[in-house]
């Protein structure tokens, strides 16, 4: 194997890989809107399959059988929301939530899969309480 | 000088010596490793223990300068079958190096000039080994290794073959030839027989 | 530096060396249970499910570390064609494709009490399932060719060009979509984790590690007698005389 | 001769080939339009889906005539023993690499030229939106696909080789060009083609590690 060649192969793969690396952190493309964005995008995106992502705003939960309604915001928007899934056990006020669905001409986002986004924290429950909201027995 | 030593599939062990310019004739039962010592000795196979040089370069090391020198003539042909006679030799040229001009007269040489611009895929197997061997002619290769090459092959053309031994001969070349043809190789200046993937005689 | 690195492979494998390897290894992972199951409490948010991140980072983590070691003993390979850095890349894909499928399935296990589903398309998850069906082919690839030098060279190849492709799939798949969480412990900054549940899950880290580095040695010994099986019946003949007599023809050559 | 030369001419002779025994034409396209049709028929009439999927269904369309091309240009390497006749050609052994991955991107090209042409007709994708954009993410594409398949094509000659090999290494390997050629393609079917620019600075990206690397590395898989 030639010597010159194998310096400028990793010179080209390094340099690639930096490139892309740096360029990829402005991320321009992301999993999932905001509902500022959703409400910016307006009808133009009625009726099309997006994700939003955003908190839950607390009090704004109300469930009627297995229809959740609730309002999220990523701070300066709220958008309100009628999800039809399952709806896992972690869910929560102030949680962060990722939602699959479309955008209705109603102004409301119609989700029918709801995930609930870690936030990568992990502590011992306060003393006292007993977490078991999400306890292995049922989630397998 | 060429000298190989070692073990590979189908190739017990083999120790072996050949002086520059000699015939070296290869005997042996079907299946007693002549062809892969030829495959060895042309590079085409690595020995999986051993070592050698052929021609002076090291059989591990120096396969490109061993490449350049030697004709490794087998048992397949190697030719494109969707070709024509004359284009595969051109690509053989240009893979070696070789001056295009050199084609005609090879084909010539193997009696196959009027079909030159005829695909491969109509040949006869003897047609189509005249063309493998016109592309052994299109060099001079220091070390011609010939495995089986009057299998198949018509008296005419068998005498086109050993001209091309007795050339190569006399030009100070080396050859070894594989073969079971007891009529043939009578010139040579050694003969070794194979057994069982071992140099028995 | 390779050098060294082989004669501390070679103390770590010999038998002693493996023995007792299993030993602190068995230690480390009974060690690992009492701290995950009994010694951390239980998350303020996930409750138990959240112990499930002690068996799932570290086996992620392997995945990684085993592929990263492929990479590494490939390029070895290549360079020096000696066999021993074929074996090694070779018990290493094994352990880490066991490991990957295994975070993947834990992965999966924890994602439905905690997200809500079984299965999303995530980068880390996807980049992960990618990275498990490349060294899938891997293997498949070892299967490939007859001869062992061959093998091992095109093994090779496909170690060092799989390995490449992570960071750019990685890459793809995250501008792509994003549901997995951060990184949680962190070296810089603080971490999101309670000190008492970081003891626990480095506890864990430490006894996979331990268990990978027996796993490649057991594999490596089985290797080593594979490979002197397949010599010998290559060369009944020839058997263990074949090295004296090789020797002997190179040291005549020298 | 030169690397450039021996790449040349392998590729020549691979075309020359490839249109003589017209496999392309013959068989791949074939493939790539039975299965686009196989995609509409399983998702329905809705045209609103079909649409949307448009972009996925002409990159697999594509990914898949890439593995079939590979496979094709070493077939006809080992039909007779050829391939030893590259390995002892005093050439370098990079330029079997090149030479093969510039005639399978050749093809693949010619092919894509049907393939999108028959997805526009069959989903309703847009073409002339932006038109520049969409060749850019073909072209790149392309590159890395050919890259890919010439590089581990020639495994697929092996003595005991098994068909899946070849998908089972290329496809989990070509993601990344699925990806971003998916979502630049249907960027630029949606008039969004500004957006585009990192999926196809994404491709390049691809097309730079595999093909260097592919250089490098190539010797390994053919030498013996």
């Amino acid at each position: 194997m030639k010597r010159g060649r194998v310096v400028i192969v990793l010179a080209i793969v390094t340099g690639t890989l930096i490139w892309v690396a740096t360029k990829g952190l402005s991320g321009n493309l992301i999993y999932y809107q905001t509902p500022t964005e959703v409400l910016h995008a307006g009808s133009s995106i009625v009726g099309e399959r997006t994700r939003v992502g955003g908190y839950v705003v607390p009090g704004s939960v109300q469930a009627s059988g297995a229809i959740v309604r609730f309002v999220v915001t990523d701070g300066t928007t709220r958008l309100s929301v009628i999800n039809t899934g399952a709806v896992p056990a972690l869910f929560s006020d102030g949680r962060g939530v990722v939602l699959e669905g479309t955008y209705g001409a109603d102004g409301v986002f119609h989700s029918d899969t709801l995930l609930v986004k870690h936030n990568g924290l992990y502590t011992p429950p306060a003393p006292g309480v007993t977490p078991s909201s999400a306890d292995l027995s049922g989630g397998g | 000088m060429t000298r190989v030593f070692g073990a590979a599939p189908g190739l017990v062990r083999a120790s072996l010596t050949v002086e520059r310019g000699d015939l070296l004739l290869v005997r042996g039962p079907n299946g007693a490793g002549k062809s892969t010592l030829l495959r060895v000795i042309g590079t085409a196979l690595a020995p999986t223990y051993g070592s050698g040089a052929v021609l002076g370069f090291d059989l591990a090391l120096e396969r490109d300068e061993i490449r350049r020198r030697t004709e490794l003539l087998g048992h397949r042909t190697r030719l494109y079958e969707d070709l024509t006679a004359a284009e595969n030799l051109r690509f053989a040229c240009a893979m070696h190096g070789v001056a295009l001009s050199a084609v005609p007269a090879a084909l010539a040489r193997v009696g196959l000039a009027d079909v030159a611009k005829e695909r491969v895929s109509g040949f006869s197997q003897g047609m189509r080994q005249r063309v493998a061997l016109a592309r052994a002619l299109l060099r001079r290769p220091e070390l011609l290794l010939l495995d089986e090459p009057y299998a198949g092959l018509d008296a005419e053309a068998k005498e086109i073959v050993d001209a091309a031994i007795a050339e190569a001969l006399a030009d100070g070349r080396t050859v070894v030839l594989a073969t079971h043809d007891l009529q043939r190789g009578g010139t040579a200046a050694r003969t070794i027989v194979m057994d069982q993937g071992r140099i028995v005689g | 530096m390779v050098s060294s690195l082989e004669r501390v492979a070679g103390r770590i494998t010999a038998p002693r060396g493996e023995r007792i390897l299993g030993w602190a290894t068995l230690v480390a992972m009974a060690a690992s249970a009492v701290m995950s199951l009994v010694v951390s409490p239980p998350d303020a948010q996930q409750g138990n499910a959240a112990r499930l991140l002690y068996i799932h980072v570290p086996s992620a983590w392997l995945a990684y570390l085993s592929f990263a070691v492929v990479f590494v003993a490939s390029i070895a390979y290549l360079a020096t064609r000696r066999t021993r850095w074929d074996r090694l890349a070779a018990a290493s894909a094994e352990v880490g494709v066991l490991f990957t499928a295994l975070a993947i399935a834990l992965g999966s296990l924890w994602g439905k009490p905690v997200w809500g589903t079984w299965w999303t398309w995530d980068p880390r998850i996807t980049t992960t399932t990618i990275l498990l069906l490349i060294y899938v082919g891997y293997l498949a690839v070892r299967r490939l060719s007859d001869s062992p030098a061959r093998r091992a060279r095109w093994a090779a190849v496909v170690g060092v060009v799989g390995f490449l492709d992570v960071p750019v799939s990685y890459l793809s798949v995250t501008w792509w979509r994003g549901l997995h969480q951060g990184t949680t412990i962190r070296l810089l900054g603080e971490s999101t984790i309670a000190p008492i549940m970081q003891v626990a899950l480095m506890t864990g880290v430490f006894a996979f590690t331990l268990l990978f580095l027996y796993l490649v040695t057991v594999r490596l010994r089985l290797g080593r007698l594979e490979d002197r099986a397949v010599a010998e019946a290559l060369s009944p003949r020839l058997g263990q005389s074949a090295e004296a007599l090789l020797e002997q023809e190179a040291s005549a050559r020298g | 001769m030169t690397l450039v030369g021996q790449s040349v001419a392998i590729a020549a002779k691979d075309l020359r080939i490839e249109v003589r025994g017209r496999y392309a034409l013959g068989s791949v396209l074939p493939f790539a339009g039975t299965l686009l049709v196989a995609f509409g028929l399983s998702l329905g009439p809705g045209r609103t889906l079909l649409a949307e999927t448009a972009p996925g269904l002409l990159w697999l369309a594509v990914l898949f005539a890439s593995v079939l091309s590979s496979r094709r240009a070493y077939e006809h390497e080992g039909e007779d023993g050829a391939l030893e006749g590259l390995l002892l050609a005093p050439i370098d052994k990079a330029a079997v690499f090149i030479g093969k991955g510039i005639a399978i991107a050749v093809q693949l090209l010619a092919l894509e030229l049907a393939i999108v042409l028959l997805v526009s007709g069959l989903f309703d994708l847009s073409l002339a939106v932006a038109p520049l954009t969409l060749v850019a993410a073909l072209f790149l594409g392309t590159i890395g696909l050919a890259a890919v398949g010439s590089l581990f094509g020639v495994l697929a000659e092996a003595p005991r080789a098994r068909e899946a090999v070849l998908p089972l290494l290329v496809l989990p390997l070509a993601t990344p060009v699925l990806i971003a050629g998916v979502r630049a393609t249907a960027l630029a079917t949606a008039g969004r083609a500004g957006e585009a620019g990192s999926w196809l600075g994404l491709l390049l990206a691809f097309d730079l590690v595999f093909v260097s690397v592919g250089t490098l590395v190539f010797g390994f898989l053919l030498e013996e």
